[in-house]
């Protein structure tokens, strides 16, 4: 029965600052958005795609697909109220399409209306989705919780460079989720109650929710499992051993999924040397003077022992892999020869290369040039463990290593003034984590193609970071986009990806990182979902008494 | 009389050592503090293992992990299996010198200016709100706009480790001064308007001297209070700015830098936090006690006691 | 005196102008983008569109003025506005955090009270705590009380408050469950139990700020006692037969306080400056959470307003030291 | 030792030193003297004699360390003030025995303003409280003969002259009609016109309050005028002690009889150069063992050098009574 | 040159130090906000000249504003207004280095000797401190100047490692006295340097101020209170009375015949150090309020007290003239209209003289 269980409160260690996922792509702010604004479908826990506000999926099958894959038609769940009362119709979903096209509004999920022609309305309770050319993944646009539906009635002075300026709309949006803010405080907390008019009369389950924000992870993980103040807690990324304490407390519980999020080192196919003048450090116009050739990238890979590295810095949380696409399985490429260290091999192979240690310093060389490794990541303690082992594995090798940690807001900011961003590349290898958003990871792998490399013209913008040029990696990037059927889409991602790892080791992939989240034990109904927001089935949780 | 044997009046300095070596609290501090010297700049010549050595054997790696105090690990092991008692030894250091040297710049700072501002009546103005200034700068975007700027220039002309050592502590002395110019000013102030000050004025002592000599001493214990206390800030500041990957590459220990990582582990292996925690409390403590004898060895009215 | 401070506060304007300026030129250097906030999923074009819709790519000097503009204008009408109703206004943008695109004045209100409470508190506390410290170790200098004093100042200054914090939580929040580890800014004082909540819930943050600014201010207020006790004048009052609590509370205290106040009147700008630190340990989501958070995702309307706010504050209770020094000490003059 | 049965204030070999880096400084060596209820005691004696100290030292002033008052008895009408509780000295200071302190400018708290400092032992002793007190201490100040006096309570020291700081010292010693005054120095860096106001004002508190008093100055001529008894101070001992007349008129001891021979009068012709004693004085480094003057007395014979005169009485009355001294020389020729 | 029997001006070789209407105001700040409401005139239009190898004795009530007179000669205090020439040049307008350089050749010694020295500093440091600033003598020399001075004041050689606080008050007054000293000061304003000594100190030091006097033709501006004193020392003595300079004459005549009211007054009550003859002495004990220097009378600043006082007085202001040769008074008995002989009638107006 709706309100039954009380109050329940999630506790989140980066706060809420908006709850409009279109001005914030942050996923705190989409996840706890998605429990007042919702997409008209959304993704279950093992990446399929489900009706929320519609009526029934569409498919080919039914015709709400074009053949040509050139428009979608929705179909809407009739006689859903938005929390105010209002009605919910076509309008609605039009007017959410135009306000995030719109060229002015800096849309943050503009990604999702990629290829949107247009956005019509048939009637009250039709859309239909245009599309300018074939759209083989058109579950884009009104799909997930990144691309929830907006309300015309008080958004429609919001359009363009007026969105930011709507601060009640954006932080108190009304919406058809199962419940709906009562007060909002920026990046604190957010205080919510049941949504008097969702469409299930017996849900949710909890009169009202406070969202909490701040903190760090093992101080959230501390407030489910130990002192019990709080019934969930969001990414609770902590070290295993502290993980193994918590969980003999008895007072919650982790739960984990894996999604696509791949820790990894990349490889500089380029020269970063300083010596190199300003604008020409890091680009194609030299290449690098060790790591391009192959042999050495693989001994680098070969000497880690990744099985270890997941033990140290993620337990339950982690699990080795050799792919850059770990994920949905039929993408998932059965390379696993990585998983092994070897040590002799990988000496054996720089060897080969012509890498030995000539002068007996214990550092390898050839013509006079040392194999001296920079390596850079953004500061992170499981990162500055991983990077303190890798180089004791990398010096037993007979390669020096330096390293170097970065503030994540100076590497991860792109400012193209600091030579620290991780786009630029001022650094043999470095680390970090990435994954794409949704189900399909085409995007993902097109950005290894040789024109997104960052470069000075761009800015230092660019996705290929490691600056990986292969023109047949390009051609069948070019094929991917063309392809419709799955399973051949499957089979060309599978190659793009072990194009980039087993066969040249530019991206040298660590750990498949999962979400790991707490939640008490009188928490019940969580089903946690890495393709989603993990606050999907919030209209489900209830209290175990 | 002129026949009784006539000490010659000795100098200033050997009046204050006299005094210093009967402070029990300040020769038990002075002892410390040159333990914990010899500790970190002797102690890795006779321990000799390598700070951040990790054993390369996952299986061996696994063993030496997180290990109590033993023959082999005096002071344990940390999560990776790296030698505590080594880490401590390299870690102080870098801590000693940093907060030393850090401190000592940010005084001097600190004092000039204060002493300027308050003596000099057309300096205050401006000097104070250079204070103000100083004190209104955020203080990250501040360190990484400098990190930014003399990074690479330092660590090339002057090596990388004197180069980021350079960098860091005149990153913290440049950022902390103003709390003792504030201090020193104020007090200034007031001594200005003191007689003796006139009296040294009426002989015609230049104001250089009438600073080094009449002022200074006069403001010495908020002096020693502040360079205590900028001590313990400068160590913790500087594992600060390691989060930020400002300082020292990750790999390389400090004491702050040992702190906060043990500061996870808290729960189940306490010594980790301990022992960073004490080394620091103890170089604290014992710059205090000695700062304490200085300053009543410095003033001749509570010497004797 | 008067004269003083009106010149000093004419001074304050163009003195704050500058420094607004250099900090805004300094945040606008630092390294970092907004950019850093979105994910890496989100495509450079998307990207590009964002930043350009928060005006980041506009001119440093377009973006000051901007700025300067907002905050000595529209701000202020704002203010007009919300309190006479009217709307002079209307239609002007205020300043917009990049972070939460909510207007940086409104966030800045809504922050002040948990600030003002923890870390004022913690601060007022401190300062009780430190005097009577400071002022007994210096008059029974080297006794056990001095000793423990001493100790436990340097311990709580040495170590850093994220540790503090931690134990304090690992003893209190998880292992006695007296206190709760987790800050709720949405509390309403409204009775007795919900006051007793407040208390709770402030404990801890307030007690390991207090011992941090306690240590500090006690040492200097040793020192300074210790500097006075020793002057003629402490004999004249006892030649008088006050007693000992007039001489030393009285007497040596008042030409004591000059770093005392020195340090209490710079540390007050700093109770709005939160702690951050401690804010963070605690959620107590204060402004000192609200800074740190801007400065790490280059949020520079916030970072800007929040630091020029407490440049403002810097200034005037560095003037408001310098009066205290005229009435503490008569001798002092400025003219 | 002197009889000091009737005497207000009875002092018994007090003996101070201070413990320095260079040694103990015996800066008093058993002095005893007593003082009876109307009686101004003038003390005089070379600069560095001890003056300053004995009377710190009586009421406990002195901060030790580095001071240490080894032996003694300071007896306030027979109850001894050495061995009282802090709170009974409290009581004491500045309510039944006033301090002029020497040293004015430093004297005086420089953050307070004077009519504060004033009105302090007011509230305390006598319980006066705002206006009152107010009224008490314009008087005061009138009475020490500083004008404008309601309006100069509220300056600062700082703001007053040399000799306007020692009235406000004489003021709060003053204030709270104590049964002794102690005072050092006070006229010191007053005029005459004002000095002269001053010991006005001190006949008449002794006429009226029987206010027993010592008085420590260099002026001899302040001392002929209104002491009743003089003791004489050299190397931290008492050197000699007699009624007024007595002393000026027949002086005994060496060092007594140089004093006054080098004083210029108003009225004397004036001479080429003016008389002093030569030599230095003693350092009060060791206990003394021998006669402090000996090395510039022009009597000295080798007993000064082997013994500490004790102090005789010379004129048959008991000690501390009539006219005695501390001195192995006998003016009549015969050696004692 | 002390025989010299009508010592003054005429007679002393060229003046070193001219004062020409020398002020010195305090403001007076009062209220919360510390309004500025009016000034303490702590000297009000001095003017004097000082002969070179003179001995001028300044005199007058506490409070009358004599140190201030001194500091403000040595530039310790910023005059309000007037013009000190010493030596040729005008001390009251030099710059800070020239003023410095200035310094060795005049010298104070304070009033105030615990405030005025360093308590960081031993003796031997403060008796160095002049030498250290204006010689580049070595160590052994400054020493043996450091015990030379330290005998001529009386002050023991061991002494040299004590601090102020270490010492009596009259053992400080002559730390302060060997540090005016030691450079060899042509000019020393010595501010009650006496007072705080023993008769036979005193003697010791004003034998020195006189010896120094006679070697190097030293000019002294004497500040005492004890008249005796300044009739021995002094050429010529000042009387000063609430800013300003009641009578101006030389020792002798002053002594033997004070003019100005004040200055009898303050000579009657000279205390006697003979008690057989100090019970006989005639004084005259001023009455009536002593007006503050921050609020004068509208006349003459003795009206409110001088037992000659007549209407004239109360109204319009004496200034200084030379009414016999070689004195100096500004009081209206003595002016051209009045002259001496209205004493006798002014007598018996007054109801505050009191004749003991
Ligand atoms: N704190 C101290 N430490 C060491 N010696 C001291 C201290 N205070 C005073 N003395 C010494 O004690 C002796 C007596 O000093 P005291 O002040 O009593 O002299 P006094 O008779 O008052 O002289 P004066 O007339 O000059 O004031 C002096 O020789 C002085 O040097
Ligand atoms: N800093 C000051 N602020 C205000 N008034 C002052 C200041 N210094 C001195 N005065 C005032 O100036 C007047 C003269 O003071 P001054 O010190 O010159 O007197 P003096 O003649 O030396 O007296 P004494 O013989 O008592 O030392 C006094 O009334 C005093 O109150
Ligand atoms: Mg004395
Ligand atoms: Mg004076």
């Amino acid at each position: 029965e709706r309100g039954a269980d009380g109050n329940v409160k999630v506790l989140y260690s980066q706060a809420v600052s908006i709850m409009n996922a279109y001005l914030s792509s942050g996923t705190k702010d989409v996840e706890v958005g998605s429990l007042v604004l919702e997409p008209l479908a959304g993704f279950d826990q093992d990446g399929n795609v489900f009706p929320r506000l519609a009526d029934g999926l569409p498919s080919v099958e039914n015709g709400q697909i074009a053949e040509d894959y050139t428009s979608i038609t929705w179909k809407l769940k009739p006689g859903i109220l938005w929390s105010d009362g209002t009605p919910f119709t076509a309008d609605d979903v039009v007017f959410t399409a135009e306000y995030c096209m719109h060229p002015e509004g800096g849309c943050a999920q503009a990604a999702r209306y990629e290829g949107v022609a247009s956005v019509e309305k048939i009637d009250d309770l039709t859309v239909k989705v245009n599309f300018s050319a074939p759209k083989y993944n058109p579950f884009t646009a009104f799909v997930g919780a990144t691309s929830p539906v907006l309300q015309k009635a008080q958004f429609a002075n919001c359009l363009g460079a007026a969105a930011p300026t709507c601060t009640e709309a954006n932080t108190k949006p009304h919406g058809t989720g199962p419940f709906r803010v009562t007060d909002f405080k920026v990046n604190d907390v957010v205080e919510l109650e049941a949504n008097p008019n969702y469409r299930d009369p017996a849900k949710p389950a909890f009169a009202t929710m406070t969202v909490k924000g701040g903190g760090d992870a093992a101080g959230a993980a501390r407030a489910v499992m130990e002192t019990g103040e709080f019934d969930y807690a969001w990414n609770t990324q902590i070290n295993p051993e502290l993980q193994a304490q918590m969980k003999a407390g008895g007072k919650g519980t982790f739960v984990s999924a894996f999604g696509t999020l791949v820790e990894r080192i990349e490889m500089n196919m380029t020269d970063p040397s300083p010596d190199l003048p300003e604008g020409e450090r890091s680009t194609a116009k030299h290449p690098h003077p060790f790591l391009s050739d192959m042999r050495v990238r693989k001994a680098l890979s070969m000497a880690i022992d990744r099985n270890l590295l997941v033990e140290v810095g993620y337990g339950e949380a982690g699990r080795a892999t050799c792919n850059l696409v770990p994920a949905p399985a039929i993408y998932a490429s059965d390379n696993t020869d990585c998983l092994t260290q070897d040590m002799e091999g990988a000496k054996a192979l720089l060897e080969e290369a012509g890498w030995t240690d000539s002068d007996g310093d214990g550092v390898r060389d050839k013509d006079g040039k040392k194999l001296s490794i920079l390596y850079q990541t953004s500061v992170n303690p499981v990162r500055q463990d991983f990077q303190a082992l890798i180089k004791g594995w990398w010096n037993e090798l007979g390669v020096e290593v330096e390293l170097k940690s970065i503030d994540a807001g100076v590497y991860f900011g792109g400012d193209p003034g600091s030579p620290d961003t991780f786009q630029k590349f001022y650094a043999d290898v470095e680390m970090y984590a990435n994954n794409f958003d949704g189900t399909d990871p085409e995007p993902y792998v097109a950005q290894y193609t040789c024109e997104k490399a960052p470069r000075p013209e761009t800015q230092w913008q660019g996705e290929n970071i490691n600056r990986f040029c292969d023109p047949a990696y390009d051609a069948l990037v070019g094929d991917l986009l063309k392809t419709r059927e799955t399973e051949k889409r499957a089979e060309i991602i599978k190659k793009l990806n072990d194009m980039l790892t087993k066969e040249s080791y530019t991206v040298v992939p660590l750990v498949d990182r999962g979400r790991l989240s707490a939640h008490s034990n009188t928490l019940g109904g969580i089903v946690l979902n890495v393709w989603d927001s993990e606050l999907w089935n919030a209209s489900d949780w209830y209290r175990i008494k | 009389m002129t026949d009784l044997a006539i000490e010659k009046p000795r100098s200033q300095w050997a009046d204050v050592w006299a005094q210093f070596r009967s402070h029990k609290g300040a020769l038990i501090g002075l002892a410390v503090f040159v333990s914990l010297i010899l500790f970190v700049f002797v102690g890795p010549l006779i321990w000799t293992k390598d700070p951040t050595f990790i054993n390369p054997n996952a299986a061996e790696m696994i063993k030496t992990r997180n290990k109590p105090p033993s023959l082999q690990f005096p002071l344990g092991t940390d999560q990776l299996g790296r030698d505590m008692l080594a880490r401590m030894m390299k870690g102080g250091q870098v801590s000693i010198s940093v907060g030393l040297v850090a401190m000592l710049i940010s005084i001097t700072l600190g004092t000039t200016v204060g002493v300027m501002a308050g003596y000099f009546k057309r300096l205050d103005g401006p000097l104070m709100r250079l204070t103000d200034l100083f004190l209104a700068l955020p203080l990250l975007p501040l360190l990484l706009v400098m990190v930014m700027l003399f990074r690479d220039p330092l660590s090339r002309s002057l090596g990388p480790e004197t180069g980021t050592f350079l960098l860091i502590v005149f990153a913290i002395g440049v950022t902390s001064w103003m709390q003792a110019a504030r201090i020193v000013r104020g007090e200034v102030l007031a001594l200005k308007e003191r007689e003796f000050v006139l009296a040294a004025r009426s002989i015609g002592t230049p104001s250089r001297r009438m600073i080094l000599r009449h002022i200074l001493p006069n403001v010495m214990s908020p002096i020693m209070v502040a360079a205590t206390l900028g001590i313990a800030s400068a160590i913790i500041t500087e594992s600060a700015l390691s989060f930020l990957g400002l300082g020292f590459p990750p790999d390389f220990p400090t004491w702050g830098r040992l702190l906060f990582d043990g500061v996870e582990y808290i729960q189940q292996y306490p010594a980790r936090v301990i022992w960073p925690g004490i080394a620091i409390s103890l170089t604290v403590l014992s710059v205090n006690y000695v700062g304490d004898g200085l300053r009543d060895a410095l003033d001749p009215r509570i010497r004797g006691r | 005196m008067l004269t003083y401070t009106i010149r000093r506060l004419l001074l304050a304007i163009p003195t704050l102008l500058f420094i607004s300026l250099v900090i805004f030129l300094l945040v606008d250097l630092a390294p970092g983008s907004p950019a850093s906030q979105i994910p890496l999923t989100v495509p450079p074009e998307v990207r590009m569109k964002i930043l350009e819709s928060m005006g980041v790519n506009e001119p440093v000097h377009v973006r000051y003025l901007l700025w300067l503009k907002q905050f000595f204008v529209v701000e202020p009408l704002v203010l007009i506005d919300s309190t006479f109703g009217t709307a002079f206004a209307e239609g002007q943008q205020r300043i917009l955090s990049w972070q939460s695109r909510s207007p940086v004045f409104d966030i800045i209100v809504e922050r002040m009270p948990q600030t003002l409470t923890v870390i004022g508190s913690a601060y007022v506390l401190g300062v009780l705590i430190a005097l009577p410290i400071g002022i007994y170790s210096a008059y029974r200098q080297y006794s056990w009380f001095d000793q423990l004093g001493t100790f436990i100042a340097m311990i709580g200054f040495s170590v850093p408050t994220f540790f503090t914090g931690l134990v304090l939580i690992l003893i209190f929040a998880v292992e006695l469950q007296w206190f709760p580890s987790i800050y709720d800014t949405s509390l309403k004082v409204t009775d007795w139990d919900s006051f007793l909540a407040q208390v709770r819930q402030m404990a801890m943050p307030v007690m390991v700020l207090a011992l941090y600014n306690a240590a500090t201010i006690s040492r200097y207020m040793r020192s300074s006692m210790l500097e006075n006790l020793g002057q003629d004048y402490v004999r004249t009052a006892r030649a008088k037969g006050m007693s000992e609590r007039v001489v030393v509370l009285k007497h040596v205290l008042r030409n004591s306080m000059i770093p005392v106040i020195t340090v209490i009147a710079l540390g007050i700008p700093t109770i709005f400056g939160g702690a951050i630190i401690t804010e963070q340990v605690f959620r107590v989501n204060g402004l000192g959470a609200l800074l740190i958070g801007a400065i790490q995702g280059s949020d520079l309307p916030m970072v800007q307003t929040l630091t020029f706010i407490f440049a403002v504050l810097i200034v005037l209770f560095n003037l408001i030291a310098d009066i205290l020094y005229g009435i503490l000490d008569p001798r002092i003059r400025y003219d | 030792m002197p009889d000091g049965a009737d005497a207000v204030l009875d002092v018994k070999g007090l003996k101070t030193v201070f413990r320095t880096r260079g040694g103990e400084v015996h800066a008093v060596n058993s002095v005893s003297f007593h003082l009876r209820p109307g009686e101004l005691l003038g003390v005089v004696g070379e600069s560095g004699s001890g003056k300053s100290v004995t009377m710190m030292s009586l009421i406990g002033l002195l901060p030790s360390p580095p001071a240490d008052v080894r032996a003694g008895e300071v007896l306030l009408k027979g109850v001894d003030i050495l061995k009282s509780t802090p709170e009974e000295l409290r009581a004491i200071r500045g309510a039944r025995i006033g301090f002029v302190f020497q040293d004015p400018m430093t004297s005086l708290n420089p953050v307070f303003t004077v009519g504060n400092q004033i009105m302090e032992p007011l509230k305390r002793h006598m319980g006066l409280k705002g206006k009152a007190a107010e009224d008490r201490a314009t008087e005061l100040l009138e009475l020490v003969g500083i004008p404008d006096a309601r309006k100069r309570l509220k300056s600062y020291p700082h703001q007053f002259s040399g000799g306007m700081r020692q009235r406000v010292m004489i003021a709060i010693a003053l204030a709270c009609d104590p049964e002794v005054l102690i005072a050092d120095e006070p006229t010191t860096a007053l005029d005459v016109t004002i000095q002269a106001q001053i010991l006005e004002l001190v006949h008449e508190l002794r006429r009226k309050l029987g206010m027993a008093i010592i008085w420590i100055t260099h002026d001899l001529g302040v001392i002929a005028e209104i002491a009743d008894r003089v003791m004489v101070m050299y190397g931290g001992q008492i050197v000699e002690q007699a009624p007024v007349r007595e002393l000026f008129g027949n002086p005994h001891h060496p060092y007594t009889r140089a004093l006054l021979k080098t004083i210029p009068k108003l009225g004397d012709e004036r001479d080429e150069r003016l008389q002093i004693i030569e030599g230095q004085p003693p350092i009060l480094t060791a206990e003394p063992s021998a006669c402090p003057f000996r090395a510039r007395c022009a009597h000295a014979f080798d007993r000064c050098e082997r013994e500490n005169p004790l102090r005789r009485p010379i004129d048959g009355q008991p000690l501390g009574r009539g006219h005695d001294v501390a001195c192995h020389w006998n003016p009549e020729g015969a050696d004692a | 040159m002390r025989d010299d029997t009508t010592p003054g001006p005429a007679t002393k070789g060229k003046p070193l130090v001219q004062v020409e209407g020398l002020k010195m105001y305090f403001p007076v700040f009062t209220g919360l906000f510390r309004r500025h409401t009016g000034d303490v005139k702590a000297v009000d239009d001095v003017s004097f000249t000082l002969m070179e190898g003179e001995t001028l004795g300044l005199v007058g009530e506490s409070g009358c504003g004599k140190s201030t007179v001194g500091r403000a000669l040595l530039r310790l205090y910023e005059p309000t207004a007037g013009k000190v020439v010493i030596d040729g040049v005008d001390v009251a307008h030099l710059d800070a280095e020239a003023l410095r350089r200035k310094r060795p050749t005049m010298q104070m010694v304070f009033q105030d000797p615990q405030a005025s020295l360093n308590p960081r500093m031993t003796l031997a440091d403060i008796i160095g401190e002049p030498l250290n600033e204006h010689t580049n003598w070595n160590a052994d020399k400054k020493l043996a100047r450091i015990y030379e001075l330290m005998d001529a004041v009386g002050l023991n050689r061991r002494f040299a490692n004590r601090y102020p606080h270490e010492f009596s008050g009259g053992q400080r007054q002559r730390i302060g006295i060997a540090r005016a000293l030691a450079l060899n000061p042509k000019f020393i304003v010595c501010d009650e340097p006496i007072a705080a000594l023993d008769v036979s100190i005193q003697a010791q030091v004003v034998n020195l101020l006189e010896d120094l006097q006679e070697k190097f033709g030293l000019t002294y501006l004497f500040i005492s209170h004890d008249l005796s004193m300044v009739k021995h020392i002094a050429d010529r003595v000042a009387v000063m009375y609430l800013g300003r300079i009641a009578e101006l004459s030389p020792r002798d005549a002053l002594y033997a015949r004070p003019l100005h009211p004040y200055a009898e007054a303050l000579l009657s009550a000279v205390p006697e150090p003979d008690p057989s003859r100090a019970a006989r002495k005639e004084r005259i004990i001023l009455k009536g309020d002593v007006p503050s220097p921050a609020n004068p009378p509208k006349g003459c600043n003795f009206c409110t007290r001088c037992p000659k006082v007549f209407d004239r007085c109360r109204v319009e202001k004496p200034v200084l003239r030379e009414v016999e040769p070689g004195r100096h008074v500004a009081c209206h008995l003595y002016s051209e209209s009045a002259g001496p002989t209205g004493q006798s009638e002014a007598k018996e107006h007054n109801q505050q003289g009191v004749m003991q």
